[in-house]
């Protein structure tokens, strides 16, 4: 995989938009402008980054609880984004889905879910679709660790290997289901040695390794395109912030969380940058004030965005159907 | 005027959308060159080949996921489920994902797919293999649940569903599979879901219905006619939309109702329908509301406590009398 | 009084269980050294050690299929799964394993089995996070189906589920989690499956409910009494067995009927109640029986949406007005 | 595994006894005396028979629809068991279950099941059990090819091991899952390879030769005894009769059958026999004759039962509950 300058530029682009925006996420959450339950991706940007870079437009993903990442790698809007956040009505769900069910069918976003493992069988629709239509699509389907042990893995890698669909399975083994270590939940080490189990290629990656990524997925999406069916592949990172905000994180060992932000990503390609003379320290940090921009932007978007009107909740349950209402 | 069967109701209306439409495709276990378990995809697989007619692994979840993944990118896909009873295995499939798409995703979606499952017991396959599960889906918003009685209505019904761009329930008898019916040929045509049929007309009793209790009732109607009761048999062809205009009407008419299903009577749809009408027409009501169901057992395998367990049309006869007492 | 939060109740009943019975332990994700998602089983992984206390992989049919198995082979567990929501991806176990293998096997296998499961909205949590799927268990026969609303109840109700010999879904509600209500500590003790309890006496009409909504309908109630509507409520706590003679007897007094769950109404449990009302005590009645439900859609994730889908206690007035009118 | 010639004979005797009382039901269902579904396990007997041989009384099985053969190998009472396929009241389950659900606590048979994969997470809670309790007990749960790609095989397996719960998994892989053969449900051709995704023991071995099952299934139970976990056993073999009775197999290539039933694994054993004396030709025919005069008691035993009350289909849903009937 050859990776032109501009790409790069672009795939860093991508990482500090996701680090920023969930930042912001964070602190609105801290704020208590945002309900419910919000999981953040930080730490774990190379993963989406390197994976989407290697698809095109009209190309599909699955996503997570943890999908905030995924969706701005696929291109997602971050106003769009962050007004769904807030449950506003002009967020990407009209506020009706909130940070876990973000979708983007325009963009080939078939949605963060809040069941984990939902994404597995859904990509294999995706990718029986595209493999009855005969394009030269793919579908990447994103995933944790603790996923890997649920129903729909098993099911859908088994399908889409029979029926050679052009499904990569992305996994991100960030080392936890919420509290539960990998260890605990699994007695492997490196999922990726569940690809045997279907016939399928399977490899395990430096999932913080930006290059990695997006090498090993960009293979697994030619492989793929040419309709030499699924590949599963494991990449290692870690979460920064507990599962889900308010999650006070008692099951990481000492110095887990330090020696993990070491592996950092982002300064990993920076680094690179400087080191080949691809961007100056001040170019990067203009475009880290430009992110910081555009996540300002968002944030306005979201909060100047009016809220959904009540009788909105009765509209979008069927395309034809409007629900009734009640008397209050 | 022309026989079919239930089952030739269900397959002629699959093979028209097929030959009609190239993004409509059937699959699930066993439903190729099988022609699945009941026959009713018989010579589909011979006609469309392995990509329209797919046989699937047993991974109830991978089918109805596929059913979600594939018609979210634009098909229209068919998806049998052998037997209802395996709804448990897809659920989440059918509840989390495709009810929920749409709303959660604020309307951005379509999600033209049918879930076909064979229904109901009377075949001596016990408790795994005889449920009527149609409660658990009517009971979640965004699916549409439709049960056909008969051939005309299965093709007509199966049609409109696989072209609605939301999820349908295709609930499919399987004591009905090989139960000839008139077809007026005129009318194979799509049927809109939401619309009940009137089985019988009748003054003094509604019964309200569908599935292969519409020939039970129309049994019981018979019986009871000769004792000078008029019943109306209502076959309700759409749980979910439901005809609630042709249900007020029965009633306003009859003033007495006896809903009928095969579910077990404790957590029916029928009691959410008897709700309705305790809550919307009671003051039309000049008598309780009757239900008729199986009773609140698992389906037994031997064949007599099947029967004793299953409703039938002598339930529904005496359940109408004791309204005349 | 002592005070007790309904998370207390539920715990000390585990707690108290597991202390005496060597058989008795408790799996689910994350319920260990986390304590649960909701905390609800805080403290008792360092009391009990991982034996006892559990975390399993994210694999909610393991988990209940491990309740199912254990229980056969004469253990006690009690299962929690995180949402309710996930009960669609080990609905098989529990409707087709767990609930009819008494019944399969001609009587001869106890299961005395609980499965926990947090239910409800109110948190934001949208969608797939924030359902009532009580109607879906009740209408399985073979599950017993308890719904505590406070600490007390919580408490005995649990305690008498895990000595059950036959499976039980306790359901839990996560708004009450952190309600601290009133506890008689000389009652502390298993509470009979089955029996209702009014938690409001009246005499012009009844409010039926359970869970959370029976703190509305008191709400309700006070505000009634202001315009001099006397209301009784009755809280079920079990939802099979359901206690038929406290549910006559409240209508044979007031002749009024309000019923009100979590659930979105249409295929909900309280119209599987309304439809046993309307047969079987429609003569007792002198107005339409009344239900408030949630809105016939998926639970909205944005705040307003959100309240506005579900219940509260003014819906439940103005229900109870509208039958005065 | 050391086996005595007693142990043989036994074995083969249970061979005889499932063959026999097939071959009854297979007739008794064409004169329409079994109502419902029946599936036939002839041509797979030295499956369970081998496997079960290594189990003690007090240890557990979990059984499939195709479940008469390891019902019997654990010791089932042929008489219940037949009149249960009759519906009568002195079956098994009273005629609530029929062939699909017989279970036999007291012998630990958990029951058969008519839901494919069923077994796999019943058996962990089996080992669950056993584990907590400390005893040495296993739980062996028995399954077809087909069951490998149900999302409870996955589950299972994953909790087994990460649990090291005593539980044997014997995969009966007879190349079909109904018409669908395993190349078409399954990119794999050896099912033991998924052993591996679980970091357990997994062996492919000839299912027909009832010594090979004997010894890797005993193996098995040793270590999972020892408390050493899981394995993973898969036995090649074959059914004889369509997947239930009625089936055309018109998906079977012509050859197929006549070709396993060359592999026939009672003659097997009988050559054996004799070729090491350890029974002559008429004990042979003794030992059969034997067998089919207790399958004619149990065919009049279950002829001669009556059928069950109307009012014990009310019994049984609960301990402590009798539902109420209906006036008809
Ligand atoms: C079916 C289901 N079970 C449980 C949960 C609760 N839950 C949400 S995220 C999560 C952990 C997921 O872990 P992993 O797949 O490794 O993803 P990560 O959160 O680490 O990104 C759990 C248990 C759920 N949402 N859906
Ligand atoms: C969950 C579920 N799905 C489908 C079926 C229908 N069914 C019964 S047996 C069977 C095939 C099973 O194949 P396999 O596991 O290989 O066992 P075999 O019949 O070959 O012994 C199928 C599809 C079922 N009973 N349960
Ligand atoms: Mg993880
Ligand atoms: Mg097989």
């Amino acid at each position: 995989m050859k990776i032109t300058n501009e790409q790069l530029k672009d795939m860093y682009l991508t990482m500090l938009k996701i680090r920023k925006f969930e930042k912001n996420a964070m602190d609105k959450f801290a704020e208590g402008k945002i309900p419910g339950f919000v999981h953040l991706y930080i730490g774990e940007e190379a993963c989406a980054t390197g994976a989407c870079a290697a698809l095109r437009v009209d190309d599909y993903i699955t996503s997570t609880h943890r999908g905030h990442g995924h969706i701005i790698a696929k291109g997602g809007d971050l106003n769009y984004m962050m007004a769904e956040l807030f449950g506003k009505s002009d967020g990407y769900c009209k506020g009706k889905g909130g940070s876990m069910h973000i979708a983007d069918a325009d963009k080939g976003i078939l949605g963060a879910n809040g069941i984990v493992g939902a994404g597995h069988n859904i990509a294999i629709g995706s990718g029986l679709a595209i493999k009855y239509r005969k394009t030269d699509q793919v579908c990447v389907c994103f995933f944790g660790d603790a996923s890997t042990n649920q129903s729909t893995f098993h099911e859908g890698l088994n399908l889409a290997s029979v029926w050679k669909l052009p499904v990569v399975f992305v996994c991100e083994n960030n080392g936890y289901g919420i509290s539960v270590s990998q260890k605990r939940h699994q007695a492997i080490t490196d999922i990726s040695v569940r690809a045997s189990a279907y016939n399928m290629p399977g490899i395990t990656i430096d999932g913080n390794d930006l290059f990695a990524v997006h090498e090993a997925v960009g293979e697994a999406v030619e492989r793929a395109r040419k309709g030499q069916g699924p590949t599963l592949i494991e990449c290692k990172t870690y979460r920064w912030r507990g599962h889900f905000e308010g999650d006070m994180t008692v099951y990481r060992p000492d110095g887990e969380l330090e020696a993990w932000m070491k592996k950092d990503p982002i300064p990993r390609v920076e680094k690179y940058f400087i080191e080949n003379n691809v961007m100056t320290q001040d170019e990067i940090n203009k475009l880290n004030a430009e992110v910081d921009k555009m996540i300002e932007e968002a944030n306005k978007f979201a909060v100047n965005s009016p809220a959904p009107s009540l009788e909105s909740a009765l509209e979008d349950v069927y395309s034809d159907i409007v629900e009734e209402g009640r008397v209050r | 005027m022309k026989k079919m069967t239930y089952a030739e109701g269900i397959r002629e209306a699959m093979r028209k959308k097929m030959q009609e439409d190239p993004s409509v495709l059937l699959f699930g276990e066993d439903v190729g060159k099988f022609g699945g378990c009941f026959g009713v995809s018989a010579g589909l697989w011979e006609e469309f080949g392995d990509d329209r007619v797919r046989d699937t692994p047993i991974s109830e979840g991978a089918i109805v996921g596929a059913a979600v993944g594939s018609a979210a990118c634009g098909l229209k896909p068919i998806a049998e489920l052998m037997f209802v009873d395996f709804l448990t295995v897809g659920m989440d499939q059918l509840v989390n994902q495709a009810a929920k798409m749409r709303y959660m995703f604020g309307g951005k979606i379509n999600l033209p797919m049918v879930l076909r499952v064979p229904s109901g017991g009377g075949v001596g396959a016990a408790a795994q293999h005889s449920q009527s599960l149609e409660a658990w889906v009517t009971h979640v918003p965004g699916l549409k649940v439709v049960y056909p009685s008969n051939a005309q209505d299965a093709y007509g019904l199966l049609m409109t569903a696989i072209d609605d761009q939301n999820p349908v329930v295709f609930v499919e008898n399987k004591m009905l599979y090989s139960a000839k019916t008139d077809v007026d040929e005129n009318e194979l045509k799509p049927i809109p879901l939401g619309k009940a049929r009137i089985a019988k007309d009748g003054t003094d009793v509604s019964i309200i219905t569908y599935g292969r209790q519409v020939f039970d009732a129309l049994t019981a109607a018979e019986a009871l006619a000769k004792e000078g009761i008029s019943a109306e048999v209502l076959d309700l062809r759409s749980l979910y939309p439901i005809d609630k205009e042709a249900i007020a009407q029965s009633v306003g008419k009859t003033h007495k109702v006896v809903l009928v299903s095969e579910e077990c009577k404790r957590g029916a749809y029928t009691g959410d329908i008897a709700a309705q009408i305790a809550e919307e027409y009671f003051y039309d009501l000049d008598a309780p509301i009757k239900r008729v169901g199986a009773l609140n057992t698992p389906v037994a395998f031997a064949t007599d406590l099947e029967s004793y367990i299953l409703p039938n049309a002598r339930d529904i006869e005496l359940a109408v009398k004791s309204l005349f007492d």
